[in-house]
């Protein structure tokens, strides 16, 4: 372990495994990954991660936690082949638009062959790197929808 | 503002792959050649603007104090890729103030310092902890753009090969040779759809410029240059969808840039663009309004852009071919553009210009189209 | 060039070790307290300076993403502890160019990110190979200091007794509580003669300011503050002896911020000066004119340069208690200076103060004074 | 060995040994170092380390290295507590006013309180920090001057 956990998450008790970010800002349930972001109360936009002030109209009182929707669509992707240490090539990112219209980034599992632009994905929990000790960073990844 | 700023000298190193000289020598070559080039002594500049983003720290009075140039007002500014524009952008500012007349802007970075490999990000980004680079990107730009208007790798590759074709002919480029569609498709994979070639180098380098009031850029004797535009942007912050196809930021910063100037895309007779990768320059060609949305692959394969079409881009081989050390682009490009206006661009001339557009756009923060765009329009 | 600027609104964070904040966030804060102070809404800033030193690139993007304040120009400067203060001044060029009428000024660092210890040098440079670090280069000042002027370290202690009695009432302060001589000298040895506690402490913070033109703060209905002189200066590269008792730089500085101001220093009523050692505060109060060379420890003894004394001297408790985010800093001075001139400055105010000066210089270069000063007077 | 040196300095010869600068800008003769610095032909200025623009006359033609004489006088010093890694604390950093003008920092070997003001010094060889290697940055110092 390399960086201090908050107590009680998953990772203080399993070594080996360090979370990004390492707030964990997800729960799982149903084997889907539920990003934590923010809902502003008064003009309703979402964003990831959550803040205390609404980037849109600028409110910085009441801002609420609230879950992203665990699924969405592949806008475009990019198969890596020279990436910084730990960051095992190849591997894939891509922008995914949640169907709740929050975009994120982030790795995506299958190889730049096996995808189509517009595919429907999901989130899920999954090794984004390895530390030089050996620590695995954990963190949302994308999924292709077998539905 | 008024825009009453002139560029009276100009001067750089050749940008390539120099581990072996202290930033300081480089930054010194380019600020000595852009004196001589103004015909000014060290004592006629009275403020001094350097732009860098990745070297160090107090950077112009590291450079200058060896010249026995400190003692002045030296601001160093920083704005990735812009930030030797956004000096120039300052420059200009306080000659129109009337804090300073003849005011020396540099644009140094030295990338061989970094170590290697592409440039690291800020860590409280979310992006590079998750596997971001630069160059994927602009990849993951190219794939939509290609899906949205049927271009192809082969027109990504004609902009790489087009880049050498101004670079070869450039004394300051890193790259002089030419380069064939084929080679640039088969060299190797960095971020799928781009391979190498399609991507700027890394490297070092230094450019600088000298900028006075009109009177004392006749009183120089040399043909006046005016900086007619100078736009700095940033990008707007959208937590959802962003069409990765067009740049806001380019497009919102060239609007401004051409309303100071009192032109549109039809009067710029030459433009060095950020190409840092292949498909900037093609959708850049459409933000700047060179040509429609969508319209930049086919204006590319017209030939317009070469060094002897209808809209002359990055004849001195852009970031692709004369390198990219990314504080100094700014001031490179602006050196490449009054070369051109004065008529001493030599085999890479564009004839006849009279008036030029630099455009820089980077600093990558997740939810903005970029950091900083900062765009200036040169007229002779 | 006119200082047509005034300040309409200021915050800043508490200075302190924030490790487990964001930068953004820090930033984020000071940035809300400025705009709210200032009673403007987002959209009336056009644009934005951001000084920092030593956290990371595209400071002012990150920091003003999430607000969604990202969308305007955004230039980011640095020089070392001069960064905020720089910031200051391009902003009011940016003014009295008719640029802008209402721009943001952020001041910002987080050295906890540095992972401790002093502030690393650049490498390039000669002396941090050698051997040195900031704190040895004020040691030699001060040991050459009391050798000439026949001062103790009982003096130099004193200084930092009194920058407690300021920070000790300030909510802003890296430290809340009181010394005495005897414990200042007893603290850990950290470069003979200074003790920890006779250098100022590393920390994070932010400050910002809103900037506009006299009709707008007016229209804003806050007490008119003006920029009255804003300068910035360099170092002289001198390769041979240099009298390290003396600042030929601040000194400097100071003769272009009191005629632009077109005041002297027996004018001034409250001064918040770079004193980031204690013999830092000595040598300040001679190059800015407040007593004569050598006299600085009977100036301090006197009790003029406490906060109920003739010449009131950082109230705030100075970089040695309020702490010094180095970027933060400039900015931080600035928003202790507005709110003694409009009498909000609670239990530390100086009754009355009409004049405030603030005063920054940092940059270790070898050869030079310090790579850059900057000095602002502000006129209620 | 941390980093190449040029042929045929001692350092070739000498593993575990590193000079700083890793130009070696000296010569040692007579048991005393003597740095090459520059002097301007146009108008006598001197400086170190050697450059090829002036700083006091701005001529950029013709600068001539030569040799800084090795005796000075201490301007003032401090003696460091608390220092980067690799310099073995306490030691002693001071100002030296070599006698043809040129001021220089060094490493003083010497413990503060056995120095005082304006005592007369001269250039010697030394080791100035050790890399977490183990391997000796050698440069120029400082000793007290016995005659
Ligand atoms: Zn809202
Ligand atoms: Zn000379």
């Amino acid at each position: 372990m390399t960086a201090p956990q908050p107590e009680g998450t998953e990772a203080t008790k399993s070594p080996g495994i360090e979370y990004f970010p390492k707030s964990k800002p997800w729960r799982m349930a149903d084997g889907a990954l539920h990003l934590l972001g923010m809902r502003c109360p008064h003009c309703g936009a979402k964003a990831f991660p959550a803040r205390s002030v609404c980037h849109a109209c600028g409110r910085d009182d009441g801002m609420e936690t609230v879950e992203l929707v665990p699924t969405g669509t592949l806008y475009s992707f990019a198969e890596i082949h020279a990436a910084p240490k730990g960051f095992p090539t190849p591997y894939v990112i891509g922008f995914v638009d949640l169907d709740d219209g929050v975009r994120l980034l982030g790795q995506v599992e299958h190889r730049a062959a096996e995808l189509g632009m517009d595919e429907k994905v999901q989130l899920v929990e999954g090794v984004i790197r390895t530390r030089g000790d050996g620590t695995k960073v954990v963190s949302y990844k994308f999924r292709r929808r077998s539905s | 503002m008024m825009n009453n700023a002139y560029v009276a000298g100009v001067g750089m190193t050749r940008f390539c792959k120099m581990p072996e000289r202290s930033f300081e020598e480089i930054g010194q070559e380019a600020v000595l050649k852009a004196l001589k080039d103004a015909g000014v002594e060290r004592d006629a500049i009275e403020e001094v603007f350097c732009g860098s983003a990745l070297t160090g720290r107090s950077m112009g009075q590291r450079v200058l104090r060896d010249l026995g140039m400190t003692g002045r007002p030296i601001t160093n500014v920083e704005n990735a890729c812009s930030s030797g524009s956004t000096a120039l952008r300052e420059a200009c500012t306080a000659i129109a103030a009337g804090r300073a007349e003849t005011v020396l802007v540099l644009g140094i970075d030295q990338l061989t310092r970094l170590g290697g490999g592409t440039i690291p990000g800020v860590e409280t980004d979310l992006d590079p902890n998750l596997g971001m680079v630069m160059p994927a990107l602009y990849a993951m730009r190219a794939r939509r753009y290609m899906q949205e208007t049927g271009a192809t790798r082969v027109h990504l590759a004609k902009v790489a090969v087009k880049a050498h074709e101004g670079g070869q002919l450039n004394p300051y480029a890193q790259f002089r040779n030419p380069v064939t569609v084929e080679e640039v498709l088969a060299s190797r994979m960095v971020a799928d759809p781009f391979s190498l070639l399609m991507c700027c180098p890394t490297g070092d380098g230094a450019a600088a410029a000298v900028v006075t009031t009109k009177k004392k850029a006749a009183a120089l004797g040399k043909k006046l240059i005016r900086v007619a535009g100078t736009a700095l942007q940033s990008g707007l912050y959208k937590p959802g969808f962003r069409d990765l196809t067009r740049s806001e930021l380019t497009e919102r910063t060239a609007k401004l840039a051409y309303e100071q100037a009192g032109i549109g895309p039809e009067d710029v007779d030459l433009a060095e663009i950020h190409d840092a990768f292949v498909i900037a320059e093609l959708m850049y060609y459409e933000a700047l309004g060179f040509c429609p949305p969508g319209g930049a692959p086919a204006f590319l394969e017209s030939g317009a852009t070469r060094i002897n079409g209808s809209k002359p881009v990055n004849p001195s081989g852009g970031l692709l071919c004369r390198g990219h050390p990314v504080g100094a682009t700014g001031i490179a490009q602006v050196c490449e553009a009054v070369w051109h206006l004065r008529g001493e661009a030599g085999e890479r001339q564009v004839e006849g210009a009279k008036v030029a557009l630099t455009h820089c756009t980077g600093g990558g923060v997740s939810g903005l189209d970029h950091g900083s765009c900062a765009i200036n329009i040169l007229v002779a």
